[in-house]
């Protein structure tokens, strides 16, 4: 079981990574931000199954903390008026 | 009943790491913001949905559970706002180039 | 080759990542991040001895461990201070360089 | 073990990606995103480091408060991203690039020399930490060394997180001294977001106490707890629920003093009792303890949120 969910673990961390190609292409930096936010609940799925598999402590609280502050990047970017212009 | 619970987490585990594939896939291939938004949030819901739900079988404590079960409850509060403000954002016109 | 060597290459990598990012990049903004790509890899090689000094039923050694968090601490509170006062020359100045401009650019 | 193996790889290799884009990326933000993500799989490299407390900070604070930082400065100066000199500095020359290359591959080398060739166990200190830790009334190790065996190092760090604060205050203009930091709000604010702030911070605001508390015997503290307190509050004042306080308030000089303050003061009565400054005495060390972090946390929470918030750029 252990080797499972590491597997899953890896596995939901490269896929998120591999979503971070929209971070490099934009075209808008909305883009990016949504890139950002995928790679933070995948962050946080592969944290917990790590988390359960090898039994680490703190890990599930470490994803709690990523959780409260999950939407904090985005909420930022958008209340200081990012989404307004500069795609490139 | 410990077999039961193993075949669950993996059927679980498994189809949620599906979601985060087709979040990603969705993310890098539909052609607007608002489209990648509507792939964002499949990832978001389903898929920490599913693996946390097949981690349950796995924790032993009742509070360990419920622990698992906040940080899907926040991540979703989190993740519907967040789509909501990018939404308006892309409608507004912001998220075009 | 153990997780421990593994992230100690890393660490050194992000050390002269930052470094080299630091030196080379002209915008002060890209500078500040550049820095905090090397504080980080610096706090990754403490990561890395503390892991290496698992003792005591510790997974590491907690006095490392500490200073890391110290160090994220103040780390943090240099990239405030240091991005307010770009902020500041930039609305002050409406440049974002401290460097004269050289006479033949002045208009 | 051959898939925690693989995992490792995947996940220094993802950090080391996101450090050569955060270098090459032609604009800010999208390094800064990049900084971002950058922070989040640091804290999972933390974590298979076994250090749960340090990957909690990274989490909180690396990645979280630093990337608002960044976030909002680099959409402020993105109009002068676009500037040539004099507006802005021009990239060295090549031969300086070059140099600049070869000193940082040198750097990278003599690291990765070290790492690579002393392999055996490296002295330390965690018997030590452990011995006097049930003297504390505490299981984890991190947080006995944080606030008693090298409390002096914990403290400084407040005066220094101090020192940050008035040093960005400082640089208000004169008419705004006193005033509430931050630039006006130009942006609607929205229901979804308004929602968001007043649902989250009664949770975060548990959790953060949970962090504190649990910080005693499993990973989590006063930095973590603080961190997470300073998130919710901003949130809160991004979402237009509420301003910034004006810096001239009494109760803001209170809040960021009080931490460092009654930890000098805990230090002092140190000389009167048993060994000296900073010493906590053995019967009450642990509700003394967790007063002194109590009071910490608050201030560590007042000052990261102004940090992040900015010198005053309105009146008082």
């Amino acid at each position: 079981m252990t080797e499972f969910l590491l597997g899953a673990s890896a596995f939901i961390l490269l896929m998120v990574a591999v979503g971070l190609l929209r971070v490099l292409r934009g075209p808008a930096d909305i883009d990016r931000v949504m890139a950002a936010q995928l790679l933070g609940t995948g962050g946080i799925a592969a944290l917990l199954l790590l988390g359960v598999a090898t039994a680490l402590p703190g890990a599930v609280d470490v994803a709690l903390t990523l959780a409260l502050l999950a939407a904090f990047a985005a909420v930022m970017f958008v209340q200081s008026g990012g989404p307004g212009g500069g795609s490139s | 009943m410990m077999l039961v619970g193993n075949i669950a987490t993996v059927v679980l585990v498994s189809l949620g790491a599906v979601f985060f594939l087709a979040g990603t896939v969705g993310l890098l291939r539909f052609p607007d913001s608002m489209t990648r938004l509507h792939a964002l949030t499949k990832a978001d819901n389903l898929g920490l949905g599913l693996v946390v739900l097949g981690l349950l079988p796995q924790v032993d404590s009742v509070p360990g559970a419920l622990k698992l079960v906040a940080v899907w409850v926040l991540t979703q509060l989190a993740g519907a706002t967040v789509t909501q403000l990018v939404a308006r954002a892309v409608w507004r016109g912001g998220g075009r180039s | 080759m153990t997780p421990a060597t593994l992230y100690g290459l890393c660490s050194a990598v992000l050390v002269g990542a930052g470094l080299y990012g630091a030196l080379v990049n002209p915008q002060p903004l890209r500078k500040i991040l550049a820095l905090n790509l090397l504080g980080s890899g610096t706090f990754l090689l403490f990561g890395v001895i503390a892991r290496r000094g698992a003792a005591a039923g510790l997974g590491g050694d907690p006095v490392p461990q500490a200073m890391v968090i110290t160090g994220i601490v103040v780390a943090f509170s240099a990239t405030a201070l240091a991005v307010a006062l770009l902020l500041r020359v930039y609305q002050e100045t409406g440049r974002t360089t401290l460097e004269q401009p050289a006479p033949k650019d002045v208009v | 073990m051959s898939l925690a193996v693989l995992a490792d790889a995947a996940l220094v290799l993802l950090v080391l990606g996101l450090a050569l884009w955060i270098n090459a990326a032609s604009r800010a933000f999208p390094a800064v995103v990049g900084y971002v993500a950058f922070g989040l799989l640091l804290a999972l490299a933390w974590l298979r480091l076994s250090a749960g407390d340090v990957a909690m900070t990274e989490a909180a604070v690396g990645s979280g408060v630093t990337g608002a930082v960044l976030i909002a400065a680099s959409v402020r100066l993105r109009a002068a991203e676009t500037e040539a000199p004099p507006l802005a500095a021009a990239p060295p020359a090549l031969p300086l690039r070059l140099l600049a290359l070869l000193l940082s591959g040198l750097v990278t080398a003599a690291l990765a020399g070290l790492v690579l060739w002393t392999t055996g166990p490296a002295p330390s200190l965690a018997d030590q930490a452990v011995q006097h830790l049930p003297g504390l009334g505490m299981g984890n190790a991190v947080t006995g060394v944080l606030i008693a065996y090298r409390a002096l190092d914990t403290l400084l760090e407040k005066v220094v997180l101090l020192l940050a604060l008035m040093g960005i205050w400082s640089l208000a203009k004169d008419r705004y001294w006193g005033g509430i930091p931050g630039p006006s709000r130009i942006q609607p604010t929205n229901g979804a977001l308004i929602l968001l702030a007043r649902l989250l911070p009664p949770i975060g605001i548990v959790v953060a106490v949970y962090i504190l508390w649990v910080g005693a015997a499993e990973p989590g503290g006063a930095f973590q707890g603080g961190a997470i307190l300073a998130a919710m509050w901003l949130l809160v004042m991004l979402a237009g629920l509420r301003d910034a306080p004006a810096i001239s308030r009494p109760w803001v000089r209170l809040c960021v003093t009080v931490g460092p303050a009654a930890f000098i003061a805990v230090g002092l009565t140190g000389f009167a009792l048993p060994n000296g400054f900073l010493s906590y005495p053995d019967s009450i060390a642990k509700p003394l303890i967790i007063a002194v972090e109590s009071v910490l946390t608050l201030s560590i929470a007042v000052i990261l949120g102004l940090l992040v918030a900015g010198p005053p750029e309105q009146e008082p």
